[in-house]
């Protein structure tokens, strides 16, 4: 165990794996980092927190050498001073290894090439594919990965995916000559069931016991918890805190990243009991790539949760409501007609007041090089006249909505894709609640959004739902499920095995049902 | 770089030992001029070709004609003519369609021997240098390869069986002549050109030294537009040079398929300018019935036809060769109706008589 | 909440170098202007001048306009200067050989045009093809199919309704740069002002989430094809007016000083995005460059020459004043914040104190 | 585990689909063949055609070659043709014009067209500029550069060692084709076995990710440009003496069918992807395909109507193909599922009447 009492900067310089010191990193105006310093010393599970956009990734980019920091920022590695930004080469002369937060696969290139890119960088004038092939189906093998070594990465499903993102990354430092390195995963666990987060958690272990850093990004505090030895908090790209995970607790955790106590969002309490609405909206008979004859309804101010393990079918739910994807069959009774899914468009879903927030944030839900004004009244332009666009007003409107929402920074006119994660969702969250739909289609509503912001964006939904907006939320964070919703419905291969209502949503029953049915 | 487009030179100022000549001389233009105004004849008497028997001397020969470009109609037609009279003669004679890429003369010359060609004919192409490596091949094998239509008289090419020239420094004259003619001898001039042909040269010579005879003070400037560019630039460039000299009297379009972008040119800036132009396209003739260009000399492509084969056939037998007349006319607005068929449409080959096909086809025993 | 204390920032370039990069091939021009103004004095600065550049190239303004739709859209559209050869074709050949009213021929010729769009459509929605592969092949195909309806130079009185509707002027200048006018207004007003505007810009941006938003992605880019085709069929008829002629092949070397003029007005104005605007001005700003070095005597090589060095040196300036303002920036954005820090890191303290 | 109890399912096309989607251009090249052959005898089936389609254009296999390099990081190089047009240029001005030794001339222009791709990766990788905007923009200049140098067509026996290296025979194929062949294997073996070419790949897939991965992408991507132009002044070099002449504006129409062969060649072989062996057949099979029909006696428009139809249609089918496997595989994995799901029916039932 290290002695965290006896460490100084110094001492930091000479024998920290990793020491980044003052590290500093400007976007346009905004200053992602200010200053921040972090060491990982070898043999050490560290974790990085705090809230979205507070700097985690950017500080890792800069580690990575994909970000060019300011002036005056340091690096030290095993004690060389290096030189920032860092030098590719870097990265394997050191053994920095990372999974980053989109798991920094090629989609259009196959499992083979994407788990050995980097031998494969490596190798000089005669790859060797026999050899390659082999030692790439005997890591999926000893990892339990079943997937084929000439498939394409995007025929693969997202735990496969991150599986191989983070086998890749673990494969490339273990066993190295020097006994150094580090590991670093931002975020590596959103993808994973709890089978794979103990298997990686085991891997995590092995690594640090043979001497390496591992640095650990996580919103999962449990996770974090269970896994770290230490923690460093940042806030808005400060240090705002460091403390040995066994001498702190969770909410003291929480309170070193909001730097106040939490508010958390609070259902009302009264029991909740499940009657029919006038107005309720059904699904029939639905059956798509994994979904078999499914049939729910929601009512209007009514919080559905749709859940189950990856590959039950429930992550395709958004998606068929919305009439984004191909399906074989089934129906959706809303507004007084029936309408076939399997011939539904999101045009048409949209002119049923249905809005839809993906999961997939930089790819489905918002254009990252839009301006946030242009993002958030994407949905609205009928309202100002659709051949005489009204751009001063729709600009007010997008201001009030950007304050009304606190979304920071508080610019309308920045880029997208310039913003946090959490503060994207904020956004995308205005730009279909301002509709005030009739039926709101959430997947994974929070993923990646910090604590703060998760609590600021249940008191949104909740306020639609008030306004008798229904909403179906399918999500696999069993914790969130139990916040917010009024019933969840549990798949297991494509069909509802089961659905709690009111104080039957717990946690427990939830994992419970999602796992015990298989 | 050797290039200059616009080289202005007032012709004269470097002859000027002919520059005394009077205006009276010009009048002895205007009756050179009007004997084109008719139907042109070919002058047996003057042409130096021996009689022979074409259909037993030919017998079995098989030629293959390659057009400059079949994109040009021009090209194309006479080489299509070529091998109309090469059936009338009684021998072989094929046609090989091409974009007028380099690489498409070069695959035509490679495979000439293996396919029993024994003559190749390249009407109006690039100069044989360019071809110099497939030429001397085929030369090498026995195949003879004849360039047609492609310089003046008095210009030689290499390397090549025999160049049959053609009267482009005589045309140059008897624009310039018109030119004076009617501008005087003070004459602002522009021409157009393009100096990737090799005939440019024989026109541009042809231009300069007539004037520098007969209208010393006439000042005449070159714009030089590569053909492959004159869809982006030619009417560009000659709007720029109009609106710069605003006093343009004439503007001589050496290849008057350059008229398709002169003529708007001199429309979109409101120029006075005239145009007249060589060649005879019947586009172009038709813009001498629209009066937009004032005068045009027209060859007869039948007789560059007839022309080349004769020129050709002595080369095949090696016979001497000799000098083939080009017979020009001169269309203007008095006599266009002559080149227009029954349609009243314009069209290759109409207003220039039968002169020339009679005496060729007496020559070689078919009549 | 903890993450909304600043108050709201200004994050666009604001300043010196910002003007410059939202007016910089306006400045360019008016440097050039005077430059040419200056070395050839009267021969240059006249209205004869002005009419040259508004005159004949307009159909390159027209070209431009057309491929920016689909390029908004994120689609390459390569075919366009063939359809504006092969409708130039249509229309002469149909008026002068065929002896068809002009007026219909040219409708005949841009319906062409709208036709080559949805076929082009077709494989780049329907099959999913890569617009760049499929219009290149188009392209190639009319090209064939131009020659194949005549390999001879066509013109003819028949044309001339159409040429005074093109070269007629007006204040000494021709009708046809006001068409451009209008047609470049009319695209402005439509990617400013009104939602298939703006859908295009989001299909162009992002795929994903304009389809995810109800757009429909698959229409839209088949229109924006169509517009193109159509555009460019139009330009291929407006070019039968300014010549009168028509001729296999003699469009398609408008195709890059369409796609220069296009990328060249993504520097200014709208810095980033294709606009109208700035296409528009690109296209007489090159021309105005063109026609001064031509009046000043210099050989047609000089054209290319500085149409290549003005476009690549105007993207890099521009890419080269994002990058120096993005700095200035940071030094002001980081004054401010300094300030700011200051009151944080007492709080913190007070927080510290108080656990 | 849940997710994984699927057997591993095949996604690629295997059977008689896959199989046709691997060879079909092969295929096509060898219907073609067989239609000419029938239809046309003897007059297409001989060894001169042979060397009909190997000679000459083997150029364009150069330059389909050369773009295919950036194209695979990623970048379009749009001046290849130009910089070909300026080697060709050079080559034959100073052994011509200049008297300089052609082996040295032939140097010169190869070092050009090195310094040519030096300054694209300037613009592309230091400024960071679209490089389909810095190479149409740098083609046109130097477009211009070769028209400074000469506007006139230049020839000579100057250029005689050079011819004879280019289009001297072995088994009545010309020398050149076998050059091209060298340089396709070389490159073949650069992207299937170096790790240099794996580089090229994953930059081309995805940017970010490379760069993540430790690959240094603005340098490979500047080696890619510079690969492209030097092999583009190589293909000039060849055409220099294929032609023994240079012209201004030569091989500037080569960059259309180059670029048509290079996505042609990513339909076969290794579907989706650019590779050296599919571009280099695509060349060979287009080129027969218009021998064939200039042999049959077609006119020249029918080259453009075949080349355009060929490569759209092509990328058509194979995009098709592609679809209709991705369909099979998931009707095969429903299936699976469905077969699943009947077995857990069972389970639950024993299960329920054991309770
Ligand atoms: N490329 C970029 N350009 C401009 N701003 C950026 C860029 N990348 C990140 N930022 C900004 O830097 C800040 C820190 O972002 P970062 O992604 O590091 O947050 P994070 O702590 O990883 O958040 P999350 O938990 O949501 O992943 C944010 O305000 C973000 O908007
Ligand atoms: N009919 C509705 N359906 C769905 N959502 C609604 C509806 N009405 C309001 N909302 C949601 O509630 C939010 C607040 O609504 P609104 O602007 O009407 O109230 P407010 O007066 O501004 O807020 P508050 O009443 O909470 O002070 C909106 O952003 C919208 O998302
Ligand atoms: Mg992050
Ligand atoms: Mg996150």
């Amino acid at each position: 165990m290290i002695d965290y009492k006896n460490i100084d900067d110094n001492y930091k310089m000479k024998n920290a794996a990793v020491f980044l010191k003052n590290v500093s990193m400007t976007f346009g105006l905004n200053k992602a980092l200010d200053g921040v310093d972090l060491a990982i010393m070898p043999g050490e599970i560290h974790g990085l927190l705090g809230q979205n956009g507070c700097g985690k990734s950017t500080l890792i980019k800069v580690l990575s050498g994909f970000n060019h920091p300011d002036k005056g920022s340091e690096l030290y590695i095993n004690g060389d001073s290096v030189k920032l930004p860092l030098d590719p080469d870097m990265l394997t002369k050191y053994g920095l290894s990372f999974v980053h937060q989109d798991l920094g696969l090629v989609p259009s290139l196959t499992v083979l090439e994407n788990l050995r890119n980097v031998q494969l960088f490596q190798s000089g004038m005669k790859i060797n594919w026999k050899k390659e092939k082999k030692a790439a189906r005997e890591i999926l093998d000893r990892y339990n990965i079943k997937v084929d070594v000439d498939a394409n990465i995007e025929s693969l499903n997202q735990v496969d995916k991150a599986m191989i993102s983070i086998v890749r990354a673990v494969e490339s430092i273990k066993g190295r000559a020097d006994g150094k390195g580090i590991l670093v995963l931002d975020e590596p666990t959103v993808f994973l069931t709890k089978t794979e987060v103990d298997t990686l958690f085991r891997l995590v272990r092995e690594v640090a016991a043979s001497g390496l850093g591992v640095l650990f990004v996580s919103h999962d505090l449990d996770e974090v918890m269970e896994i770290t030895d230490i923690i460093t908090v940042l806030r808005d790209g400060h240090n705002c805190g460091e403390a040995i995970t066994a001498e702190t607790t969770k909410d003291g955790v929480i309170e070193m990243i909001l730097g106040q106590k939490l508010s958390s969002f609070v259902k009302d309490t009264e029991e909740y009991e499940y009657k029919e609405h006038p107005d309720v909206i059904k699904f029939n008979n639905v059956t798509g790539e994994t979904l078999r004859g499914v049939s729910f309804a929601v009512n209007p101010g009514e919080i559905v949760g749709v859940t189950g393990l990856v590959g039950s079918g429930f992550g395709e739910i958004p998606y068929v409501l919305f009439g984004a994807n191909e399906i074989k069959g089934g129906t959706m009774e809303i507004h007084n007609k029936t309408v076939d899914l399997s011939s539904y468009d999101m045009k048409k879903a949209v002119n049923d007041n249905i809005a839809l927030i993906p999961a997939d944030r930089p790819h489905k839900g918002g254009i990252g090089d839009l301006l946030v004004e242009e993002n958030v009244m994407m949905q609205v332009h009928k309202k100002y006249h659709p051949w005489m666009l009204q751009n001063r007003s729709m600009r007010q409107k997008a201001e009030q909505l950007n304050e009304k929402y606190a979304v920071y920074p508080n610019d309308v006119r920045l880029n997208f894709g310039n913003l946090s994660g959490g503060n994207q969702q904020k956004i995308l969250l205005a730009k279909w609640l301002q509709e005030r739909p009739d039926l709101l289609i959430l997947h994974e509503p929070t993923q990646g959004v910090d604590v703060g912001a998760r609590q600021a964006i249940y008191k949104h939904i909740d306020k639609a739902v008030k306004h008798g907006t229904a909403v179906v939320c399918a999500s696999s964070d069993y914790d969130q499920l139990v916040q917010i919703c009024d019933r969840v419905i549990i798949f297991v291969r494509g069909k509802i095995v089961d659905t709690l209502v009111g104080h039957e949503i717990t946690k427990e029953r939830i994992t419970q049902l999602c796992y015990n049915s298989n | 770089g050797d290039s200059s487009s616009s080289s202005s030179s007032t012709a004269g100022s470097s002859e000027a030992g002919s520059a005394a000549e009077s205006s009276a001389d010009v009048s002895e233009l205007q009756a050179k001029l009007d004997a084109y105004k008719g139907l042109p004849e070919f002058d047996t008497a003057a042409f130096e070709g021996e009689a022979f028997d074409a259909k037993t001397a030919m017998a079995g020969k098989k030629w293959l004609t390659i057009p400059g470009t079949s994109s040009n109609p021009f090209n194309q037609t006479i080489c299509e003519q070529i091998c109309e009279i090469a059936g009338k003669v009684g021998f072989i004679c094929d046609l090989l369609d091409n974009q007028g890429a380099a690489e498409e003369h070069i695959a035509g010359l490679n495979s000439a021997s293996q396919k029993g060609y024994s003559l190749v004919d390249l009407q109006a192409g690039p100069t044989p240098e360019t071809l110099g490596a497939q030429i001397q091949e085929c030369m090498d094998a026995g195949v003879k390869v004849v360039t047609s239509h492609l310089t003046g008289y008095e210009q030689e090419v290499s390397p090549i069986s025999a160049n049959m020239g053609a009267g482009y420094y005589d045309v140059a004259q008897l624009l310039s002549d018109w030119v004076i003619v009617n501008a005087g001898t003070d004459a602002k001039v522009l021409v157009v050109v393009s100096e990737e042909i090799t005939s440019t040269l024989s026109m541009e010579n042809g231009i300069k030294d007539e004037f520098a005879k007969y209208a010393p003070d006439a000042s005449v400037d070159f714009v030089n537009v590569a053909i492959v560019d004159w869809g982006s630039k030619c009417q560009s460039e000659t709007e720029n040079y109009l609106s710069a000299h605003p006093d343009t009297d004439y503007i001589i379009s050496i290849y008057d398929s350059a008229t398709q972008y002169i003529v708007p040119a001199v429309k979109s800036t409101g120029s006075s300018a005239k145009i007249v132009a060589y060649n005879g396209t019947p586009f172009a003739v038709d813009y001498v019935k629209t009066g937009d260009i004032e005068m045009l000399l027209g060859e007869d492509l039948q007789t560059i036809a007839y022309a080349t084969v004769d020129f050709e056939m002595r080369t095949a037998l090696d016979m001497p060769i000799v000098e083939e007349p080009t017979l020009l006319r001169m269309w203007t607005s008095e006599n266009v109706d002559e080149a227009l068929n029954a349609d009243g449409k314009c069209e290759y080959g109409i207003g220039y008589g039968d002169s020339a096909k009679l005496a060729y086809e007496s020559l070689w025993g078919l009549s | 909440m903890a993450d909304n204390r600043s108050a709201k920032v200004n994050m666009r370039g604001g300043g010196v170098s910002g003007f410059i990069q939202k007016y910089s091939v306006i400045i360019a021009w008016v440097i050039v202007i005077a430059v040419f103004a200056v070395t050839s004095g009267d021969l240059f600065f006249n209205w004869n001048t002005l009419s040259l550049i508004t005159g004949t190239r307009s159909v390159v303004a027209i070209l431009a306009l057309a491929v920016m739709i689909p390029l908004t859209a994120g689609d390459y559209d390569m075919s366009a200067a063939y359809t504006m050869t092969l409708a130039n074709m249509i229309t002469v050949y149909l008026s002068i050989e065929k002896g068809v009213n002009v007026w219909l021929s040219a409708l005949i010729a841009i319906i062409a045009g709208v036709a080559i769009g949805f076929v082009n459509g077709i494989f780049v929605v329907k099959i999913g093809i890569d617009p760049f592969i499929v219009t290149m092949g188009v392209g190639t195909f009319l090209a064939g199919i131009t020659l194949w309806i005549s390999n001879k130079t066509l013109s003819g009185t028949e044309l001339a309704p159409l040429q005074n509707i093109c070269i007629g002027k007006i204040f000494n200048i021709q009708y046809i740069f006001f068409y451009c006018l209008i047609l470049m207004l009319v695209l402005w007003y439509m990617f400013e002002r009104t939602s298939i505007g703006k859908k295009i810009l989001f299909i162009g941006h992002g795929k994903e989430v304009a389809r995810l938003s109800g757009v429909k992605v698959n229409k839209v880019r088949w229109g924006c094809l169509i517009a193109s085709s159509t555009l460019s069929a139009l330009a291929g008829v407006m070019y039968s007016g300014v010549t009168g002629s028509a001729k296999s092949g003699s469009c398609n070397d408008f195709l890059m000083p369409a796609f220069a003029a296009v990328f060249l007005g993504t520097t200014f104005i709208k810095p980033g995005r294709f606009n109208p605007l700035g296409a528009f001005i690109s296209v007489y700003f090159l021309e105005t460059g063109i026609r001064g070095l031509s009046l000043l005597g210099f050989s047609t090589y000089i054209q290319n020459i500085f149409y290549g060095a003005a476009l690549v040196l105007a993207v890099a300036i521009s890419a080269l004043i994002k990058k120096k303002n993005i700095k200035a920036d940071k030094a002001k954005k980081m004054e401010a914040l300094e300030a700011e820090n200051d009151r944080d890191k007492k709080e913190q303290k007070s927080v510290k104190s108080s656990t």
